[in-house]
């Protein structure tokens, strides 16, 4: 038989490494496997800044295995993940988002070891905002280091279309919808949509929800308190459905940089995505973007980070948390952050490093509202997001509001949150 | 069961080499054993486990999991994808297999030549197969955009993209027809045809097509061809002699092949991954994809075992059957 | 209904030579017999009149008609194949009824001719039967079925009788012989069995490498072979070879073979008188050697000696393996024979029955006659 | 000769056909040869302005380390796949015993399953045999989920090589191993072609197993490589479609090779029941 | 050297018996030729012999070696299958030496023997051809090479000579009687050729379902059948049977069977009269039905009344298919015969060769004898 039940037990291999706790300066040895879904571009450049920083900050032999698994917006990257947790194969460290990915996830699940003692110790506790720390804890613990910020509300719009027809960058709802209507009139898609992966519609559906209902209502969405079958909600669904009234009916088949390309080429006007896309604009020489929040978001920061954690059994315990220093350190957040397109999660990076769109969202991150992204896994766990997921993808076809609002608080029940 | 006699009857045999015989199955045996019934023996326990995070939990909740499932949108839309794509993928590949069979059967030049062309597809991953085709009918390039090469109108086809179903609706003759038979139900998207699963079909039809029309070949060679000889002696044509002579005789074949793409298409997910994923409101989902992304994206371990399971139920009634005949007519021979 | 005309047919496979320059007149209710070895071209001739092959050179008629490129459904012959070839997924009536079918004949029709044509094969029993559930015999009465209701100019058989038993094909043979009388049609029958060309033929023709050898009457070429290839095919077990040299002249010719010294008679002398000298292959049948004790009386013999190497018992006849001098030669005797494994005895050659060839051309110099007893009038 | 209307009516369907067939190859050879500027879906058909050969030389050098990984796997994996599908054919088809027909369905019921919902299993299980994370565990899986086609194939192969040779064989005093060694196995080869083509073709293309079992990527094969060229991020679509090319060769190159041994193995019974 | 003995010995598959509770004793140096029709168990029997099959019950000996669970290998017998069985991947030589491989014989000897065998079969020139290059009458030498230099104990044939052709298997079985002769070794031989049969055998074993129906020399089988089944099977063409019924006492009786009323002479009487008023089943065989023209001296002729069917020419003999009365008749006479088809002819029966048997137990009832010219000295 296949035999489950042991998956609880320690290895014995990983007694002894447990015991140094707090690192001992002793030189570092052997292999390290970190676990991500960045293999190419800017991430994968990040990333291997971040290696490159590990031999001096962590003297020792020791060789870092980089074990990426790309593909499906980190579908398959997770499928290896969750096979090898529950196969006591954990990796040394691996990219989760923070929020209930990680919570919900592997620490309820008691596969992760509480990092107080390194927050304490390295002084992290201080340099991390209060928001973020929250999100990353579970019951007063922080469980990962977070090695950057991404924000999910942005409107990215093609400048020289929208100064061709006159039009200013929407912020609210109304805006938006009177330029999208002018832009179509004239022929021109006014918002792309690449939703091939599902996630890039629940993005889009998360940030009018947000816009609606602003930050404490959509925080309340994921606790119980904002109830999912009020009118508020349904507004803000229909909302969502007039938006998709307006996307590129090819959207079932792109994925969102190549919906993207059409705001470069100019077919489309508007595309609302997370601040990675730009990244893309930099990559593709595209400098005529710009950018606001998405409508009624305005002082809202729809966060998601990406960070690293310390697995129970994680072989070589000593370079992981080695590792993990070299993760949460100035250095290694300034070296990486500016090669993946996003901001520190720390508030004391040095903003000359980073490009203008990076440097007003490091503005942003400091004064806004910090909200959890939806779609990306800090707000919900994961059994939930699958639900809502669905019910979005069935919704984008078949536009039926009602239905969307009754599945989505029939998620909430299954996830025990609602009632 | 009368095990004691087979016991016996097998003890007899080891003192002749028949041990060894069985001797060189038994690692075989057992491997399957393992990899195959204990892996579905593990999912069959854990279908009905309340295992609903990535720490596994053995409680016994009966068959809450399936019930759940059969209530599942998403699991309702799948099951009618799975049957749409299975029927036409099936349909189109023995179509077009036999097609191309019998017309490479009547001595053509570069015979094997156009043999390799048409069967060379089988040779790519069904990876590459999604990617290019995902490309080949993109809405806005691919085939689409091909009449525009010499001077026509570019095809608005959506292809994968397209969300609409295809089906009987309640207020068209054929529905109001349908609900004076009591079959009301049938008028209605879950009864219908997603037109972006035929993108997919087109894609496997690509890759698998070839592989059939080698069986068939293989299967027209097999034929005497005295008997073709017989009926245009009898006065038939060549088409006549096609479809009362060659068809029926291939009849194995087809079932073969049936079987064979059958399981693929139920199995199937590489390709959808690839190529559409999820698809316009899950029009191209299918249960695989739906069970990887239960257990390993919302953690539902239970779930997705209920899942599988239930995979491999609709397998074994398609596959038990044949099987059964197979070794019977095998015996019988 | 029809005369089969072959004229100049040739017929190549790549480099082989299926059929060689054939010509060939086959008359109307004819019952003519293909026979030869084993890849000698006569499948090849009867698909080249069904139009499963299309000729090389040369022309066929049916009838009147030059059939050349006619295809195969319009030449309105039917086919019985050595595998019967029997539609194996239809029932016994769909077999039969197929041609007909295929023609649009009328149900009624289609029903009443096959259900005749079973009547009288004495199959209506089987007729709801597949073919795996008949017997060889069954089958080739199915086969036969099916040909029969069709109707046709010309009926074709190639080797129909080769997969069934020896007993059931005595019976088949005779079978079909009436049939032939009976439909009075046109039969062109291919075999390598020189038994079913003997009983069934009308006329006989011998084919070998393409090449037609000899056509006659079945007499004609038991007693008249043309060739050593006619005379060695013709007659079972097949007639004895051996050298020899002709010497003397006009009326008292001998013949020296390995062992064997013969005085021939005058008769035979005379015939022979030219070849003097030559060197000449003699056959002699096997039912032509005769244990001294039992000769029959109508023959004239000349003794000579042998080494008996192996009897066999046959029932009513015995077979003896014999060496004479360096040749072995078969004798096929009374089986009240008293020769013995081993024993050296004395054997007698009837001496009317001597067959000479030319070693050379293989043609034979000196044809016997076909004893009187044996000239059936021409339509008997 | 006449021109027969019908004959060239035959061969337009052909070439037609084959034009559809050879339509994906094109577009990705074509788009493989462009540079990263040049790839624009509206312009997947037109040819690139130059010829150029950089996007195959990047996935190349991206990939040579993961093609030699999957050569290593595959390679023995296809050859014990064959033996061990071959040996239980043998078995199955000329030493039956009773119950030989139950134990050949539960070896091909194998096929059937969805490999998506074994693989936590898996994982255990070939951590147990202390395989898991090499390319030695990724083998050993192909092999065992090769037994049920492997074992179908060669049983219906050796179904149709007369019985009478093994009795020969077994008169003349050889055991069941002499016997598969001096008589079966030399008689083998189409079934051999059959089962090595289709199970390196499975065994190359797989993804899924070779992601689960293999985390390192300096063991990982050519597909994870491939997968792992498409990030998050940008998709680079020519080195992606030269990458593709490059990983589909070596099973395209055994197609065209073994092709017509393909077709023959199948004629000779395999996969005919 | 050695003797084979069946005791009791049962087969079944699944449901079929195939050899049903036979015993028989095959002596030294015998040549027993097992006959049957196609699916009596001939094939079994030997299988069974050869360690192909187990058992289902009873015992088998060879030699004083009980063999019931002594694998094929351990045996030491040869087989010759029908289809030859060659390895098609060996050539000519390493098919014939495998066997002598296998069990280890040293390579010269190994060389040595095959080369002997090679060159006794006339084979030499072969020896390195694969069977793929080889006509089908070098394959059987070959499948018999492959036999002989093992020199076992026994040597098993199963129809060795069915697939090759008329004239080849004339040949090859005068050849194989030979070397049986040469070998003296046991030969145990599989056939459902009668001819074949008669011709090889010391002894012939007659199979029908499973069943042994009688044992004994070509001549016992051929002239004394023991019922019904043996006297169809053994003889070419198969003999006639016409039901009838015995009247008459002691020295008068009288058999009417159908149309024929033949008053039997007073030796054949009294062997008869205990069965005066039963009815039974008169049996004669085509050869013993004579043209009145040509009844030979030797045989005590009986009227009899005759339509003449079909005529069949067989060179020099001819068959006549008769309808008499309502039953169908063959007759093998001599062939300047003037019996025309759709004649009423008379023809004479050998009243001493008529075979009586029991309609319902089919057992013969009254034997003939053997001529005593047939009686051959046992050790001939
Ligand atoms: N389709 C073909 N292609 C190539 N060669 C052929 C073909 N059909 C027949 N032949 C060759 O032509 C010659 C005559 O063949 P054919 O079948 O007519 O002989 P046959 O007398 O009927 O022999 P058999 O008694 O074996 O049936 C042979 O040498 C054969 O190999
Ligand atoms: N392996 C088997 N399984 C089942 N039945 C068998 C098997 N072998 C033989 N039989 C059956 O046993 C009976 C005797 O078969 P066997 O082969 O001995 O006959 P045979 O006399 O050799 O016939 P033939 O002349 O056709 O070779 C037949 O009814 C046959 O169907
Ligand atoms: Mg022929
Ligand atoms: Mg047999």
């Amino acid at each position: 038989g296949g035999g489950g039940g042991t998956a609880t037990a320690t290895p014995g291999r990983t007694v002894t490494a447990a015991a140094g706790g707090t690192a001992t300066p002793a030189a570092l040895s052997g292999k390290l496997e970190i676990f991500s879904w960045w293999t190419t571009g800017g991430e994968a450049a990040g990333l291997k800044a971040l290696y490159d920083l590990y031999p001096t900050a962590c003297p020792g032999t020791v060789e870092i295995v980089n074990a990426t698994v790309a593909g499906g917006g980190g579908a398959n990257a997770r499928q290896v993940l969750t096979t090898r947790m529950l196969g006591n194969d954990p990796p040394g460290s691996f990219q989760v988002h923070m929020g209930h990915e990680l919570t919900d996830t592997w620490v309820t699940a008691n596969y992760m070891e509480p990092l107080d003692s390194l927050f304490t110790q390295q002084g992290w506790n201080s340099v991390f905002p209060k928001g973020v720390l929250d999100i990353v804890s579970y019951q007063g613990k922080p469980y990962s280091v977070p090695v950057n910020i991404h924000r999910a509300n942005v409107l990215w719009y093609n400048k020289a279309v929208f100064q061709a027809n006159g039009l200013q960058p929407p912020t609210t709802f109304d805006d938006f919808f009177a330029a999208a209507d002018a832009l179509k009139a004239k022929g021109i898609t006014p918002l792309a949509l690449g939703d091939v992966d599902a996630f890039a519609s629940v993005q889009l559906m998360e940030t009018v929800l947000l816009g609606s209902l602003g930050a404490d209502g959509y925080n309340g969405l994921w606790t119980g308190a904002t109830d999912w079958n009020s009118a508020k909600v349904t507004d803000a669904l229909n909302t969502f459905k007039k938006m998709l009234g307006y996307v590129n009916s090819d959207h079932s088949s792109l994925s969102w940089d190549q919906a993207n390309d059409l705001v470069i080429s100019g077919k489309a006007a508007m595309t609302i995505m997370g601040d990675w896309l730009h990244a893309d604009n930099k990559a593709k020489k595209f400098t005529d973007s710009g950018w606001v929040p998405s409508p009624g978001t305005s002082g809202m920061y729809d966060a998601l980070s990406d960070t690293f954690g310390l697995p129970k059994s994680a072989p070589n315990r000593d370079a992981v948390v080695c590792w993990l220093k070299v993760v949460g350190s100035k250095k290694g957040q300034e070296a990486f952050n500016p090669l993946k397109g996003s901001i520190c999660a720390r508030t004391d990076c040095d903003a000359s490093l980073f490009d203008d769109y990076l440097q007003s969202a490091m503005n942003d991150w400091k004064k806004d509202t910090i909200v959890p992204s939806l779609a990306h896994g800090a707000a919900v766990k994961q059994g939930w997001l699958t639900n809502v997921s669905d019910a979005v993808t069935a919704f984008v076809a078949d536009k039926n509001a009602g239905t969307l609002q009754s599945r989505l608080a029939d998620a909430c029940k299954s996830a025990t949150v609602c009632k | 069961m009368n095990v004691g006699i087979r016991g016996r009857r097998l003890l007899r045999l080891a003192t002749s080499e028949q041990a060894a015989a069985i001797a060189l199955i038994i690692p075989s045996l057992l491997a399957v054993g393992v990899f195959v019934y204990g892996f579905i023996g593990w999912s069959a326990f854990v279908s009905v486990s309340r295992w609903d995070s990535v720490r596994p939990d053995y409680t016994f909740v009966g068959l809450d999991n399936f019930r759940d499932l059969f209530e599942n949108f998403r699991f309702q839309i799948d099951i009618r994808n799975t049957v749409v794509f299975t029927v036409l993928f099936v349909v189109a590949c023995l179509t077009l297999g036999f097609v191309l069979a019998s017309l490479l059967d009547r001595r053509i030049v570069g015979e094997s030549v156009f043999r390799s062309i048409y069967l060379f597809p089988m040779a790519v991953s069904f990876i590459v197969t999604g990617v290019v085709w995902r490309w080949l009918l993109a809405p806005s390039a691919g085939v689409n955009i091909l009449p525009t090469k010499v001077g026509l109108r570019a095809l608005g086809y959506g292809w994968y993209t397209d969300p609409s179903v295809t089906y009987v609706h309640s207020d068209s003759r054929l529905g109001e027809a349908l609900h004076a038979a009591g079959l009301g139900f049938l008028a209605n998207p879950n009864y219908g045809v997603p037109l972006a699963m035929i993108s997919v079909v087109i894609a496997a039809t690509w890759q698998m097509s070839g592989f059939v029309m080698v069986m068939y070949l293989a299967g027209l060679r097999a034929i005497p061809e005295e008997l073709r000889e017989a009926a245009r002696v009898d006065g038939a044509t060549e088409t006549q002699v096609l479809r009362h002579i060659s068809l029926p005789l291939l009849r194995p074949v087809t079932l073969s092949a049936m079987i064979i793409l059958g399981h693929q298409s139920l199995k199937i997910f590489d390709l959808v991954i690839s190529m559409s994923r999820r698809g316009p409101g899950f029009a191209t989902d299918v249960p695989a994809l739906f069970m990887f992304e239960t257990t390993f994206q919302g953690n539902h371990f239970s779930h997705g075992a209920a899942i599988s399971i239930v995979m491999l139920a609709a397998v074994s009634v398609l596959v038990i059957p044949y099987l059964y005949w197979s070794l019977r007519r095998e015996a019988r021979l | 209904m029809a005369r089969v005309v072959y004229e100049h047919v040739t017929k190549r496979f790549g480099d082989v030579t299926a059929v060689n320059d054939l010509s060939l007149e086959i008359e109307d209710k004819e019952f003519l017999v293909l026979v030869g070895p084993s890849g000698c071209g006569k499948s090849t001739v009867i698909r080249l009149l069904a139009g499963l092959e299309p000729l090389t050179t040369g022309n066929i008629y049916i009838g009147d008609r030059l059939v050349n490129d006619l295809p195969a459904r319009d030449r309105d012959i039917a086919m019985v194949f050595q595998s019967y070839a029997l539609y194996p997924h239809m029932s016994v009536f769909d077999n039969m009824a197929f041609g007909l079918r295929m023609r649009g004949t009328p149900k009624d029709e289609t029903r009443r001719r096959v259900l005749e044509a079973a009547q009288a094969l004495e199959i209506e029993s089987l007729l709801k039967r597949r073919p795996a559930q008949l017997s060889g015999g069954q089958r080739q009465r199915v086969a036969l079925g099916r040909a029969i209701v069709r109707e046709p100019l010309v009926f074709l058989f190639d080797e129909p009788l080769s997969n069934l038993d020896a007993k059931l094909r005595v019976q088949t043979r005779a079978e079909l012989t009436k049939l032939h009388g009976r439909l009075q049609t046109t039969f062109i029958y291919v075999t390598h069995d020189q038994v079913e060309a003997m009983t069934m033929a009308t006329r006989i023709a011998v084919l070998k490498d393409g090449l037609l050898h000899q056509v006659g009457t079945p007499e004609e070429l038991y007693f008249r072979p043309d060739n050593i290839f006619v005379a060695s095919f013709i007659g079972s077990p097949a007639m004895n070879f051996v050298p020899g040299t002709l010497t003397g002249t006009a009326e008292e010719m001998t013949l020296d073979a390995g062992a064997w010294h013969i005085a021939l008679p005058a008769s035979r002398s005379r015939q022979l008188a030219p070849f003097t000298n030559s060197e000449v292959v003699v056959g002699i049948r096997p039912e032509d050697i005769h244990d001294p004790d039992f000769l029959p009386a109508r023959v004239r013999g000349c003794a000579i000696q042998a080494r008996v190497d192996v009897t066999e018992m046959m029932g009513n006849e015995k077979f003896l393996h014999l060496v004479s001098g360096t040749e072995k030669v078969l004798a096929r005797v009374d089986p009240r024979t008293r020769a013995r494994a081993g024993q050296d005895i004395k054997l007698m050659l009837d001496i009317d029955h001597l067959h000479v060839f030319d070693p050379k051309t293989e043609a034979a110099i000196a044809k016997i006659e076909i004893p009187e007893e044996l000239r059936e009038p021409p339509s008997a | 000769m006449t021109v027969h209307w019908s004959r060239i009516a035959i061969y337009a369907v052909l070439i037609v056909f084959a034009a559809l067939y050879l339509m994906p190859i094109y577009v990705l050879l074509v788009t493989g040869l462009k540079s990263f500027g040049e790839v624009r879906l509206d312009q997947m058909w037109d040819l690139p302005s130059r010829l150029r050969f950089d996007s195959f030389r990047e996935a190349y050098n991206s990939l040579d380390s993961n093609l030699a990984n999957s050569f290593k796997m595959v390679i023995p994996a296809t050859l014990i796949s064959c033996m061990v599908g071959s040996i239980n054919g043998y078995v199955l088809t000329k030493w039956r015993f009773p119950g030989s027909n139950v134990v050949f369905f539960l070896l091909l019921y194998g096929m059937f399953i969805p490999y998506q919902s074994v693989l936590i299993p898996l994982v255990k299980t070939l951590q147990a045999l202390h395989v898991y994370g090499s390319l030695w565990g990724l083998v050993v899986t192909h092999v065992i989920y090769g037994i049920p086609i492997t074992t179908l194939i060669f049983r219906n192969y050796y179904a149709n090589v007369p019985t009478e040779l093994v009795e020969a064989a077994k008169i003349d005093g050889a055991s069941i191993f002499g016997i598969y060694r001096r008589i079966v196995f030399p008689l083998s080869l189409p079934g051999f072609v059959v089962v090595a083509i289709w199970q390196f073709t499975s065994i190359w293309n797989d993804f899924l197993f070779a992601v689960t079992v293999t985390s390192n990527p300096a063991i990982q094969p050519a597909t994870v490589a491939l997968n792992n060229m498409a990030g998050s991020f940008i998709v680079e679509w020519n080195v992606q479609m030269a990458g593709a090319l490059i990983t589909a060769l070596p099973t395209l190159v055994v197609y065209i090779l073994l092709g017509r041994f393909f077709v023959r193995g199948l004629m000779a019974g395999a996969l005919s029941s």
